[in-house]
């Protein structure tokens, strides 16, 4: 390589070369794509483990490219509990959407964050069960309409809820030593997402770290790639604001 | 000849999938570039991607998840669909799946669709639930149109009711989806009926609108079986006697 | 030969405790033997109560319908597992603290005044089922004092000074059951 | 070897630990709770972790988690705690993972009771969603189930699946003297595990397959293998069958119960003898095939309402007729309840 090249892509080798099933404008694979960088940039992909979900991205153990565990609906903070536990010199994440932890896993989630486990979850809010066929996910926005939701989420009459904000909800806790919620929706917005996993990565051996990412779903949501964008940002944004919710280093 | 993209919706189980294969092999015949694309998000079971094989001897292009994936319960849009919608040499059948569930997958692509010559036909079952009426008829409409974000531009009648199907059923409930399409105002399309029916009535139109020949092609076999036994309906009626009465 | 006994009282008597210094005694002293206790809410407040077997041969059922003996440290006990002692079995009544005499003629009766003799004689009411257990092995032969008195000890290693007392509790428990053959 | 007095459940517990179990992930649940209470003491001294779970789900997806880095893992609980195990045990069979599972039961359904009971015979051998079997071993006595626990981690790693050690409440309440044996010194190859991809490719702890023909083949191994658990896993004790014209079937505490009332009837000469499956899964059929001919009637006894007796009976295919005596509920069958049994059965069969 000549000194006037300059490598504008460039394949990370925290994933595989396998092509992803992802719908167009998904934004999962953006997601893969900075936890893969990561692995790469912090030179562990060959002591990472890494724990694939149920949902849209149930086949991320063919992705990424190091050591993958696949696990049940919602189990993968228990999961990943039990890898770290066992082998406390391995890096471990999760990758988990809505409906995998913030409902059937809520309770796994809350509590590997309450006892500390030294890993990293990475949580894709796109508001929706994109899997299953576009059911109302906890993390719905009122007034969405899914296939459970005919008429729009209603907390009202119909005792659907509001949406559960994850991010904040682990922040009550006292043992997490980062929690943040970043998007996916703009260059900008991932730059710093890509940030926010690197951080999230290292400070894994200090305690429990977590990335909500917020995330789009054009085929669930029924719109153009660019149109989801478009309302993540306008909708989905105001009730999952960006920030960082804790990092104890830093006193936050 | 009809426009180069013909969208097939419906209700659950109104027969979307083979008509839709139906006409990509139709079309085969008399077209060039004909290619399919299947849109059925909902349901995993007897969906179009199944019937690779026929499709490709009839050199018609399955836009479909590729592989493993195919029987994946995963909502999976190939970025191919697109490139079909904005390719003006192809000739495009959508199938896609049922009710507005299925259909929110169309709103993705509608408004590529729109900028084209396009089609939306609406699969009418006058023998389900929610569609044997007009009211029910036309509330489905607007849900399907809702999430599709396309007007139904056409009405196709498929009146059956499995292997149970016989020439009067199909020719009272042709008529009276031919009435939805008046009292809606939206044209009929086809009538489409199985190839046996289609030779008793001796039609190839019926309302002025021709007559789809179907071969049931995505049912497995074991669901042919009761109609290939002497009298399903005696069977049917054994099962259902209750067992403490006999 | 096969010896079986059901301990009974109040949780907090100590009728585990002491069937567990059997049961370890029995295996010191190269027997078989199976300690089963009830368990659950049972525990908690009501009567509390475990079976021993000490046996030279493989030990069959570990439960117990009918057994040999019954030491029954408290009214309650005694009212549940008299009845269904063996013909000619050992019923040994905590006299302190039951009110009544045993109802049943066909079997073999110590009456020890076990609280008030642990007060009055080894210095702590504490005692009360170490004398009750002196009485047993005194009586049955099921162990030997000198193996019981080790099983104490092993029990109560870093408690060392507690030792004499107990040991006196068994030696008087064994007086007792000489004093009524 | 020393001798020691230990109670079923900590027994339990410290045979794993010497058989190099270094993680437990368990919740509490009566009664069982001196597994995990012991672990919580003891595993911290062998460099282990011991971590007290939200859930039994959660503790279930932990020993799935600990056993896809290759580490030898146990989780205990009670009979409503295993039903929502069930989950997890599946996963494990379906990615091939060793895990050890110990199934103290108690009296069901539903909340049910806490006192002892075989009420999980169907819970433990037809198991958990799909197409799979769990190894299961019923201990009658605290030695046995100290042997079963060591040597249930070896089977678990030999076959990569999950061995259930199922005992009713009393083997896991009542003191016994035990000892412990050293462990075995088998290597198993672990290079399955999820340790790193250091100089190879990365390895994929996975259940899920989507080709239809590859999941029939996956199901298709896995039955392969229970077919060798078949053939050379099966494990039962027969108490005086040579003579015997009736028998009786039992596991657990309960056969050690019939023992006693065996014991009893020979005294009257009644010819009556024991078979005591060891292993619930693999069934020991050829064990009860064995003495078709020779025995006239099988009595099968359970703390449940006739659960083992479907095995009892396709193993002998009619050709001996099977009764069945049970308490269920927490009640304990005594000796003399099922010597009556045999006594009306000697002269039923003497007629």
């Amino acid at each position: 390589m000549s000194a006037e090249e300059k490598i504008v892509f460039s394949y990370p080798t925290g994933l595989t070369t396998k092509n992803t099933h992802y719908c167009p404008g998904c934004l999962h694979g953006v997601a893969h794509r900075l936890v893969a960088e990561t692995i790469d940039e912090l030179g562990i992909r060959e002591k990472t483990v890494g724990m694939a979900p149920v949902g849209c991205s149930v086949l991320a153990y063919e992705y990424f490219g190091c050591d993958m565990v696949q696990a049940s609906h919602g189990r993968a903070p228990a999961v990943a509990t039990g890898v770290k536990r066992a082998r406390p010199d391995l890096y471990v994440f999760s990758y988990q959407g809505d409906g995998d932890l913030a409902s059937i896993g809520l309770a796994e989630i809350i509590h590997a964050a309450n006892r500390g486990e030294k890993i990293t979850v990475i949580f894709y809010n796109n508001a929706i069960y994109g899997m299953t066929g576009g059911q109302m996910a906890p993390t719905t926005l009122v007034g969405m309409k899914t296939t459970t939701t005919p008429t729009g989420r209603d907390p009202g009459e119909r005792g659907a809820g509001n949406p559960i904000r994850m991010a904040e909800l682990l922040a009550t806790l006292f043992t997490p030593v980062y929690i943040t919620r970043q998007s996916l929706l703009t260059p900008q917005d991932i730059l710093k997402a890509k940030r926010a996993i690197k951080r999230a990565f290292q400070l894994q051996n200090t305690g429990f770290t977590f990335v909500e990412l917020v995330g789009t779903c054009p085929t669930g949501w029924g719109m153009t790639p660019s149109e989801s964008n478009d309302w993540a940002g306008e909708k989905m944004v105001p009730v999952f604001p960006i920030g960082v919710f804790r990092d104890t280093e830093k006193g936050i | 000849m009809s426009p180069r993209i013909r969208i097939y919706v419906g209700a659950y189980g109104s027969g979307k999938s083979e008509i839709a294969l139906e006409t990509a092999l139709q079309w085969a015949k008399t077209r060039e570039k004909v290619a399919i694309a299947d849109l059925d998000l909902v349901n995993p079971y007897f969906r179009s991607r199944e019937s690779l094989t026929e499709l490709a001897r009839a050199g018609v292009e399955l836009l479909a998840p590729p592989g493993p994936l195919a029987g994946a319960d995963l909502p999976i849009i190939v970025p191919q669909v697109r490139g079909a919608i904005e390719d003006p040499s192809k000739h495009l059948i959508l199938d896609v799946g049922g009710d507005d569930a299925g259909s929110r997958a169309l709103g993705t692509l509608a408004p590529y669709v729109e900028g084209q010559p396009w089609e939306l036909w609406m699969v009418v079952n006058n023998y389900r639930p929610f569609t044997s009426d007009l009211e029910g008829l036309r509330a489905t409409i607007e849900r399907v149109e809702g999430s599709a974000r396309l007007k139904v531009t056409h009405l196709v009648a498929n009146p059956n009711l499995g292997p149970d199907t016989d020439r009067d059923l199909v020719e009272a409930g042709a008529a009276r989806i031919a009435g939805f399409a008046e009292a809606l105002g939206v044209p009929l399309g086809a009538v489409v009926m199985t190839a046996d029916i289609a030779d008793q009535m001796g039609v190839t139109e019926l309302y002025g609108v021709p007559v789809i020949r179907l071969s049931r092609r995505l049912a497995p076999a074991w669901y042919e079986d009761p109609s290939r036994l002497s009298d399903s309906r005696d069977r049917r009626a054994q099962l259902i006697k209750p067992p403490l009465m006999r | 030969m096969q010896y079986d006994v059901i301990i009974a009282g109040f949780g907090g008597q100590g009728v585990m405790l002491i069937g567990q210094l059997l049961s370890n005694a029995a295996m010191m002293q190269g027997s078989r033997t199976v300690w089963m206790p009830s368990y659950g809410p049972e525990m908690r407040g009501g009567t509390a109560n475990c079976t021993i077997i000490v046996s030279d041969e493989e030990i069959g059922s570990p439960v117990v319908p009918h057994p040999h003996a019954v030491i029954a440290m408290n009214r309650p006990s005694l009212d549940k597992f008299e009845p269904l002692l063996q013909p000619g079995g050992l019923l040994i009544i905590n006299a302190s603290l039951i009110d009544r005499k045993a109802a049943r003629d066909d079997v073999d009766v110590i009456y020890v005044d076990a609280n008030r003799l642990a007060e009055a004689e080894i210095g702590s009411a504490k005692s009360a089922n170490m004398i009750m257990l002196g009485a047993y092995i005194g009586r049955t032969g099921a162990a030997t004092p000198e193996i019981v008195k080790s099983a104490i000890a092993k029990k109560m290693v870093g408690k060392e000074k507690f030792l004499p007392a107990n040991e006196a509790a068994i030696d008087l428990g064994m007086k007792i059951a000489a004093e009524q053959a | 070897m020393e001798k020691l007095l230990m109670k079923g459940s900590e027994a339990i517990a410290e045979a794993a630990v010497r058989a190099g179990c270094k993680l437990f992930f368990g919740y509490p649940i009566t009664p069982q709770n001196e597994i995990p209470e012991y672990m919580s003491k003891r595993l911290f001294q062998v460099g282990g972790a011991f971590v007290q779970a939200e859930s039994e789900v959660a503790a279930s997806n932990m020993i799935y988690g600990s056993a896809a880095v290759g580490e030898r893992v146990m989780t205990s609980s009670s009979s409503p705690g295993m039903a929502l195990k069930q989950e997890a045990i599946s996963y494990c069979a379906g990615a091939e993972l060793p895990v050890v599972i110990v199934n103290i039961m108690r009296g069901g359904p539903g909340l049910g009771g806490i006192q002892p009971s075989q009420s999980d015979y169907w819970q433990a051998t037809k198991p958990g969603h799909g197409d799979f079997h769990s190894l299961v071993l019923a201990p009658a006595s605290i030695q046995e189930a100290v042997d079963l626990v060591m040597d249930a981690f070896d089977l678990a790693d030999q076959y990569r699946n999950p061995v259930l050690i199922l005992a009713d409440g009393l083997i896991g309440q009542m003191m016994e003297p035990v000892t412990f044996r050293q462990p075995t010194e088998r290597v198993f190859d672990k290079s399955w595990a999820v340790t790193g991809c250091v100089d190879r490719k990365p390895n994929i702890v996975n259940s899920l397959f989507l080709q239809p023909q590859d999941l029939e083949d996956h199901n298709h191994k896995l039955f392969r293998k229970y077919a060798q658990m078949e053939r050379e896993e099966v494990r039962v004790e027969e108490y005086l069958m040579d003579d015997a014209e009736l028998a009786i079937a039992a596991y657990g505490t309960t056969a050690r119960i019939a023992r006693t009332a065996v014991d009893a009837a020979r005294t009257e000469g009644i010819k009556v003898g024991l078979i005591r499956p060891i292993t619930l899964f693999p069934f020991p059929k050829a064990a009860f095939e064995r003495y078709v001919g020779q025995v006239k009637v099988l009595l099968d006894v359970e703390m449940s309402m006739g659960q083992m007796i479907e095995d009892v009976r396709l193993a002998v295919h009619d050709r001996i007729p099977v009764r069945f005596y049970g308490r269920v509920g927490g009640m304990v069958p005594s000796p003399g309840e099922i010597l009556d049994q045999i006594r009306t059965l000697a002269q039923e069969v003497s007629q």
